[in-house]
């Protein structure tokens, strides 16, 4: 690995009250990779996500994105520093239309916020942006329907436009899957197959199809600790994460 | 027939979602639900229980006409609703959402916990708390607490990781042989299908193909389900 | 002489947040647990307080009006939200405001158009009146010992009701999916109408009681309101530990700082700037107070749990 | 020759109670004239000075009225009066008298009928003088409580044990109970207009504390006396005018006032009574259009008041007697019965500033 | 807002606009002045809840303690004149002013100072804790100037000659209606620009759901503190404006059920509506106006009146004429 590391963390506890949520966490993405971090429910992915995002913070432990410590920074810092997140549950400006909830990504990219007076729906620029992401996750034909009347499938699909909008350097996504059809799913697999080359991808799914068609290298959390990471076939052998995660399904 | 649904039309305010969906669910069956994403099946299940009451059509459950009736009077006449994306009291406690839905019967609290027993240890903790497949546990144990004729699923395992998915289908098969209905959404079609007594696709709120999981093959599931 | 005042101005203190915590009893309820803004809760105490003034003068029996005082509020409770306040569940919070502003103006000109201009006459029963020494303290009102009994009492029930009953988790869960509750079989908009009526007749109930130590007369509510509102949100909205809590800052702020700021202030300002400046100071300090608490604690003092 | 005159006062909310007698006895004067040519306008100003300056504009500009009176607080007469006079009409001010409309501005066309607002408490602090040596005294924190501690002290001689200041509808006196319990006062003497004094009062009573209250009277007033109930019981209070004076005037008034409401008239309707009856008898001697011989008229003050005697001083605010008065029960009704007389044709501290 | 196609709304905003001015300039004409005084205070009350309706229509940031800025307008007014008056000088030997230019900056930088500081603290919680820590530093601040004897304490503080603008008699009331109507249609092509632009959106999102918008790396807070600031300023012009219309100021203008009234307005118009705030200002002085003429018993009118509006007509006057509100 000549390349460091867009992502690393190092050594991360989260603790609530008895329950160490992170346990010692380390863990990196590299440039190119979708990394799978797998793992029982309540193992603290979801948590792990947070802490990277900074909507909760670490106990200890350092977060590095892109050759700087960010575990300190803010939220909206983190983000505008290229960490595209999606969220466990779909997280969207419920009254404005798809095109809208990506055109927002797309102003806050260019760090427009403060601008008062043109109007936004004369600002080609910014709706021809926004169309493409949508274009891109096929959410086109949608593009004027308010977030709250789309369909659980379609909220994950513009919650992926979003991330792309950003123009992230890493894409957090939190069970990309949950919600999309088979053949949601099956469109986005191909679709994160070919994101991977604009930026890395820590992938957090229980779909196991689309983990296995994917990722490079997978790491298993439990009770707040990698247990095991490794390429698809070492993880699919591994006998520890068969019974506390896999089951039958291998 | 337990579950009767004819000819349904539903509509978001001036948006028609449903155009004539027709289902069924007998006693002791389990019926799926099937659509590509955006299909209807969600508002089916809200018009069901009344929680989006259709425009036309006619429902009955258990022999009664649920039109004039307000949700919690369908629900109690025995419906158990997991709905999509959870909606767990995130104000409560773990417990506190299994005992406020309660109802009498076979499922107690004992019963539920003994299915998942993360949610025994994890009994005092907000809901909001909860991780994702924990609430998704705690939504399917809030429904059976309310011990239905029929159990639905709006995508019954979403967001469950493969080992507690299993606990689920195996639970699901149980309650199957216990006599309880199901009419369940799943996407996972390798788990729901060997589940399954009877089938139906909804295609842009219509329900177009109804049948044995057998009879379900490659070809409908490419023209139906995109696979 | 200087330790009976000081401990007889904590007593003070301490009853005036229990006071206060009855006031705010009802808003717990209504605006704490079902999450329903309603500036109308003071309308309410006022109900009570007229309720109790009339029957008590007609019939000559404090405790006949006090009865009246829990009937009348709850019906009044019961009627408006049958008649408005189910209607406003789904919607914002705001038309919520709207509404429940223009209760206070029918409830006040209606009191009045009743009632007439006047403040009514209710008086502390018999029973209750007079003042009785305690410990350390020369005499202290008897009828004032009586209020933070009730209120202990009140405290205490309405802890056990919320947090222990069934029917106080199904309110929550109102609060946090009204439509999901429904869906699971819960007759969400009956439980919803009794307890909007409890929490009215709790506020009657506080309206005849503290009305029989203050004046009974239209407009009396709305103070009250505002006191509540601060009671409840330094406490943290939705916790009675919280809102008990925050009713004993509030009452012991206030009397302390009512008390002490004119004295202190005296060391440095002559007395009768002193007395202003001290004055002007102790009606701001409860809002200083909850400003300080929201600003260091911004979901105060007893978060429901994030 | 026709006089439209607009009257201002609170009807509705916390305070109508004073604002209902100030209008009744205002038009008991005008039935009891019966003079065709006057019409009276009354609105309710809801206690809200925003409210009272849209309406004494829609008076002015649409109804065009001549005179404008009614109001009862000072700050809402602060928001009228001053820009009415502006306008060239006159106001006649049935209660409120704040301090700054006494002095250097007083106005020509600004009458007061009721009193200034110090004189109900000079007239305490004068009595208190007799009994007492050390003496409590409390009043909101707004510019009227100001303005009466300044009048108790204008002529108390003797020592303060505290002077304390009350929050603006405070509602609950324990504090400042205790602190009476404390401080070994021999009198205690507290300004606290409507709910506060209803409040304040029966606290006390319950208190055990037994130091006796004076006040100014209208914290004793007919309007508030039934609610206090028998805590006001021998409350020493002071008033220009009180039920039973023993004068003609006064001996007709009360009855009538009975007769018409049903109920006892309090010093609010004498104010206003008066009032109508400075403007009925200027009316019958001037055109009102004709503002200098109105208002000469006017000050003659050709009326028989039931206070007894009554003319203006040159600030054109009444000198009149201040009596003492204690409350009684009289046929199971609170009342209040005139003591002693302390001062006599008592102007005020502020006319000396006033040059007319 | 694609294109200027006239949408109902639009037409609905047209006429409202129109008949503001139409009306008085009408009834000036036929003399009869106190109407073009009533809508000299639709307009300057609607200026107010315009304010607040940045704030609270578009952040979802309910104040309710807009009064105090509100007030420190109105006072801004108050006392800069009535040193001129007095002619004695005031703080670094300023003589105060009754020029209404001068007047509105100070208002404005006064309001802009207040609601930066009070909303940096408030703006650290949210939802009803919002509502009552802004109600909290509106009540310090009503104590305060009821009892604060320099400038008149509860008693108010009276302008005895309106203040003056250049070139304009505002002693004549159609004049000082024609001021305050130009400012409040320049404050809502204002709002209108702001609410369409990428502040605008960034604003409302936040109020849909914050976690998205720190998500897409906007702060919120940020946002809505410029939010907040720019509605106090709109909020304390219309101070200015109110004072100079009644000719005096009291602390009455800072007190919560100011607040609340103008909260009164923007739901009654329709919140977050270009033209909420002057529907709603309409509907309530026309009302507050015709049933206290007709009745004293007229709040109990009004209440059942507004209730009839909350009830029946979802979305305020603008709602019911034109629909639900939508964001393409
Ligand atoms: N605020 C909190 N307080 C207490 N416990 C919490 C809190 N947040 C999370 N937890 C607990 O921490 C554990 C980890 O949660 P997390 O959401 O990270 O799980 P996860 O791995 O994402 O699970 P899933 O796959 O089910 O989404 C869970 O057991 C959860 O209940
Ligand atoms: N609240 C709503 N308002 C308006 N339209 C809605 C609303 N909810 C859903 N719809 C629309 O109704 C249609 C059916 O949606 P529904 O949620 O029933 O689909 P679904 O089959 O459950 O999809 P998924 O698998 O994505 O959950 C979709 O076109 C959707 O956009
Ligand atoms: C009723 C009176 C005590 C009113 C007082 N004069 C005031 O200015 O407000
Ligand atoms: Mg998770
Ligand atoms: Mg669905």
């Amino acid at each position: 690995m000549t390349e460091s590391p867009v992502l690393e963390i190092t050594d991360l506890v989260k603790t609530f009250g008895a329950l160490r949520a992170s346990d010692g966490v380390t863990l990196d993405l590299r440039s190119g990779e979708v990394h799978a971090l797998i793992g029982p429910n309540g193992a603290g992915k979801s948590t792990l996500i947070h802490q990277i995002c900074g909507t909760q913070k670490q106990d200890s432990g350092t977060i590095h994105f892109a050759g700087q410590d960010i575990g300190r920074l803010g939220v909206a810092e983190r983000a505008r520093l290229g960490l595209g997140r999606t969220f466990q549950v779909s997280s969207l400006a419920p009254e404005f239309s798809a095109l809208r909830n990506v055109m927002l990504a797309v102003q806050a990219r260019a760090g427009s916020s403060f601008r008062f007076f043109r109007p936004v729906m004369r600002d080609r620029g910014l709706i021809d942006q926004a169309r493409a992401m949508l274009e891109r996750v096929g959410l086109a034909g949608r593009a004027k329907i308010p977030a709250a009347e789309l369909s659980h499938g379609e909220r994950r699909q513009l919650e992926i436009a979003i991330a792309l909008a950003l123009g992230s350097k890493a894409f957090l996504l939190d069970e990309p899957m949950a919600g999309m059809g088979p053949e949601g799913s099956k469109r986005l697999t191909g679709f994160l197959d070919t994101l991977r080359h604009e930026a890395p991808i820590l992938l957090v799914e229980h779909d196991m199809d689309a983990v296995f068609a994917l990722a490079d290298r997978i790491s298993v959390l439990v009770y707040g600790r990698v247990i095991a990471t490794g390429t698809v076939e070492e993880i699919r052998r591994d006998p520890a994460v068969r019974t506390a995660y896999l089951g039958d399904h291998a | 027939m337990l579950l009767e649904v004819q000819d349904i039309t539903t509509f978001y305010g001036s948006s028609q979602a449903l155009f004539g969906v027709d289902l069924s669910v007998a006693e002791g069956e389990v019926v799926a639900l099937m659509g590509r994403n955006g299909m209807g099946k969600s508002t089916t299940i809200k018009s069901i229980c009344n929680l989006m009451p259709p425009k036309s059509g006619h429902i009955a459950f258990a022999g009664q006409a649920t039109a004039k009736l307000p949700p919690h009077k369908v629900a109690r006449l025995g419906l158990g609703l997991v709905p999509e994306g959870r909606r767990c009291f995130q104000n409560l406690t773990v417990h506190e959402n299994l005992v406020a839905a309660a109802r009498p019967g076979a499922w107690t609290l004992k019963r539920v916990n003994d299915l998942f027993p993360r949610l025994d240890e994890r009994h005092a903790q907000m809901a909001r708390s909860l991780s994702g497949g924990e609430q998704q546990m705690l939504a399917i144990g809030r429904a059976l607490m309310t011990n239905p004729r029929l159990l639905i699923l709006d995508e019954a395992t979403e967001g469950l990781a493969p080992v507690i998915r299993q606990d689920i289908w195996r639970a699901i098969r149980s309650l199957k042989e216990d006599g309880l209905s199901i009419l369940v959404i799943d996407k996972t079609l390798s788990e729901l299908l060997p589940m399954a007594d009877r089938c139906v696709i909804l295609e842009n709120g219509r329900s177009v193909w109804s049948g044995q999981p057998q009879a379900l093959t490659s070809d409908l599931q490419d023209r139906y389900l995109g696979i | 002489m200087i330790l009976s005042l000081a401990l007889e101005q904590l007593l003070n203190g301490l009853q005036l947040g229990v006071m206060l915590f009855l006031m705010a009893a009802g808003l717990t309820l209504i605006f704490g647990v079902m999450g329903l803004i309603n500036l109308a809760h003071g309308s309410l105490y006022m109900v009570g307080a007229f309720a109790c003034a009339v029957v008590a003068a007609a019939t000559g029996s404090f405790w006949l009006g006090l009865a009246a005082s829990l009937v009348c509020a709850a019906a009044a409770g019961a009627i408006v939200e049958f008649l408005v306040i189910r209607r406003l569940y789904d919607r914002d919070h705001l038309d919520q405001v709207l509404a429940t502003f223009a209760l206070i103006l029918i409830f006040s000109e209606g009191a009045r158009w009743l009632f007439g201009s006047f403040p009514l006459y209710l008086d502390i029963p018999p029973l209750l009146s007079g003042a009785v020494p305690l410990p350390g303290i020369e005499a202290y009102p008897l009828y004032r010992l009586a209020i933070i009994g009730v209120g202990a009492l009140v405290a205490f029930g309405l802890y056990l009701l919320i947090s222990k009953t069934r029917l106080g988790m199904r309110i929550r869960a109102g609060e946090s999916d009204r439509e999901m509750i429904a869906a699971l079989g819960v007759d969400i908009r009956t439980l919803y109408t009794v307890v909007f009526a409890l929490g009215s007749a709790l506020a009657g109930l506080a309206g005849a009681l503290v009305g029989a130590l203050q004046s009974v007369q239209v407009g009396m509510g709305e103070p009250v309101l505002i006191l509540a509102f601060v009671v409840i949100v330094i406490g943290g909205i939705g916790s009675i530990k919280g809102a008990l809590v925050g009713a004993l800052i509030v009452g012991l702020t206030d009397t302390l700082g009512r008390f002490l700021l004119p004295s202190l202030l005296g060391l440095i300002l002559p007395a009768s700037t002193a007395g202003t400046v001290g004055a002007s100071l102790a009606a701001m300090l409860i809002y200083i107070v909850m400003a300080l608490v929201l600003a260091f604690r911004p979901r105060g003092l007893f978060p429901a749990k994030a | 020759e026709p006089i439209k005159i607009g009257l201002i006062t609170t009807l509705s909310g916390g305070g109508a109670g004073l604002g209902v007698d100030t209008r009744d006895g205002f038009m008991l004067a005008i039935k009891e004239a019966g003079n065709k040519d006057i019409t009276v306008i009354t609105e309710d100003d809801a206690q809200k000075p925003e409210l009272a300056v849209q309406i004494a504009d829609k008076m002015i500009q649409s109804d065009q009225v001549d005179i404008l009176t009614g109001i009862v607080w000072s700050n809402l007469l602060m928001a009228v009066a001053p820009s009415a006079n502006a306008q060239g009409k006159f106001y006649v001010s049935t209660n409120a008298a704040p301090a700054a409309l006494a002095g250097a501005k007083c106005n020509p066309l600004y009458f007061n009928a009721a009193y200034q607002n110090d004189n109900l408490h000079e007239a305490m602090g004068e009595y208190a003088n007799k009994d007492y040596k050390k003496i409590f005294i409390m009043a909101p924190n707004y510019p009227a409580g100001k303005d009466s501690l300044t009048g108790f002290k204008r002529y108390y001689k003797g020592e303060l044990a505290a002077e304390v200041y009350t929050k603006v509808g405070q509602t609950d006196y324990a504090a400042e109970i205790a602190q009476i319990r404390a401080s070994g006062a021999d009198a205690v003497f507290a300004f606290l207009p409507g709910g506060m004094g209803i409040s304040f009062m029966k606290q006390y009573a319950q208190s055990g504390v037994k130091t006796p209250i004076m006040g100014p009277g209208f914290s004793f007033s007919q309007d508030v006396l039934p609610a206090i109930g028998d805590a006001a019981l021998g409350v020493k209070a002071s008033g220009q005018w009180v039920k039973d004076l023993d004068n003609e005037a006064n001996k007709k008034f009360v009855p009538a006032f009975q007769k018409e409401y049903g109920r006892l008239p309090s010093l609010y309707a004498v104010q206003a009574y008066d009032a109508a009856q400075l403007i009925l008898s200027a009316a019958s001697k001037a055109s009102v259009k004709d503002a200098k011989a109105f208002g000469e008229a006017m000050k003659a003050a050709d009326i028989q008041s039931p206070r007894g005697k009554f003319k203006f001083n040159t600030n054109l605010h009444p000198i009149q007697d201040i009596y003492v008065t204690e409350v009684v029960k009289e046929d199971g009704v609170l009342t209040n019965k005139t003591v002693s007389k302390i001062f006599t044709d008592h102007g005020d501290a502020y006319a000396k500033d006033c040059k007319m | 807002m694609t294109g200027m196609a006239l949408s109902r709304e639009n037409i609905i905003n047209l006429v409202l606009a129109l008949l503001l001015l139409v009306v008085p300039v009408a009834a000036s004409q036929m003399g009869q002045p106190f109407t073009v005084t009533l809508a000299t205070r639709i307009a300057v009350l609607a200026l107010a809840a315009t304010g607040l309706n940045i704030a609270l229509g578009l952040g979802g940031l309910v104040s309710f303690g807009h009064a105090v800025f509100f007030g420190i307008g109105g006072y801004a007014a108050g006392i800069l004149a009535s040193h001129v008056f007095s002619g004695e000088p005031m703080m670094f030997g300023f003589e105060g002013s009754n020029q209404m230019p001068v007047i509105w900056i100070f208002a404005v930088i006064a309001c802009g100072l207040a609601g930066l500081a009070i909303g940096a603290i408030s703006l650290r919680t949210s939802g009803v804790y919002f509502i009552m820590i802004t109600l909290a530093f509106a009540q310090m601040i009503y104590y305060f100037a009821i009892s604060w004897p320099a400038y008149g304490g509860e008693d108010g503080l009276s302008i005895l000659v309106r203040n003056q603008f250049p070139g304009i008699n505002t002693m004549l009331p159609l004049s000082f209606f024609l001021l305050c109507y130009g400012v409040l249609i320049a404050c809502i092509g204002l709002f209108a620009l702001l609410r369409g632009s990428r502040f605008g959106a960034a604003l409302q999102a936040a109020r849909q759901n914050e976690v998205r918008v720190a998500a897409v790396g906007i702060s919120p807070y940020g946002i809505r503190l410029a939010a907040f600031v720019v509605s106090a300023m709109m909020t304390g012009l219309a101070g200015a404006l109110y004072a100079d219309l009644n000719k005096f100021v009291s602390p009455s203008m800072l007190s919560w059920h100011m607040s609340g009234e103008l909260i009164v307005l923007i739901i009654l118009g329709g919140t977050g509506r270009l033209f909420g705030p002057v529907a709603g200002a309409m509907l309530y002085v026309i009302f507050e106006f015709a049933l206290g003429g007709l009745t004293e018993r007229w709040q109990f009118f009004l209440g059942l009146i507004l209730l009839g509006v909350v009830l029946f007509a979802r979305g305020g006057l603008i709602g019911l004429l034109a629909g639900k509100a939508r964001h393409d």
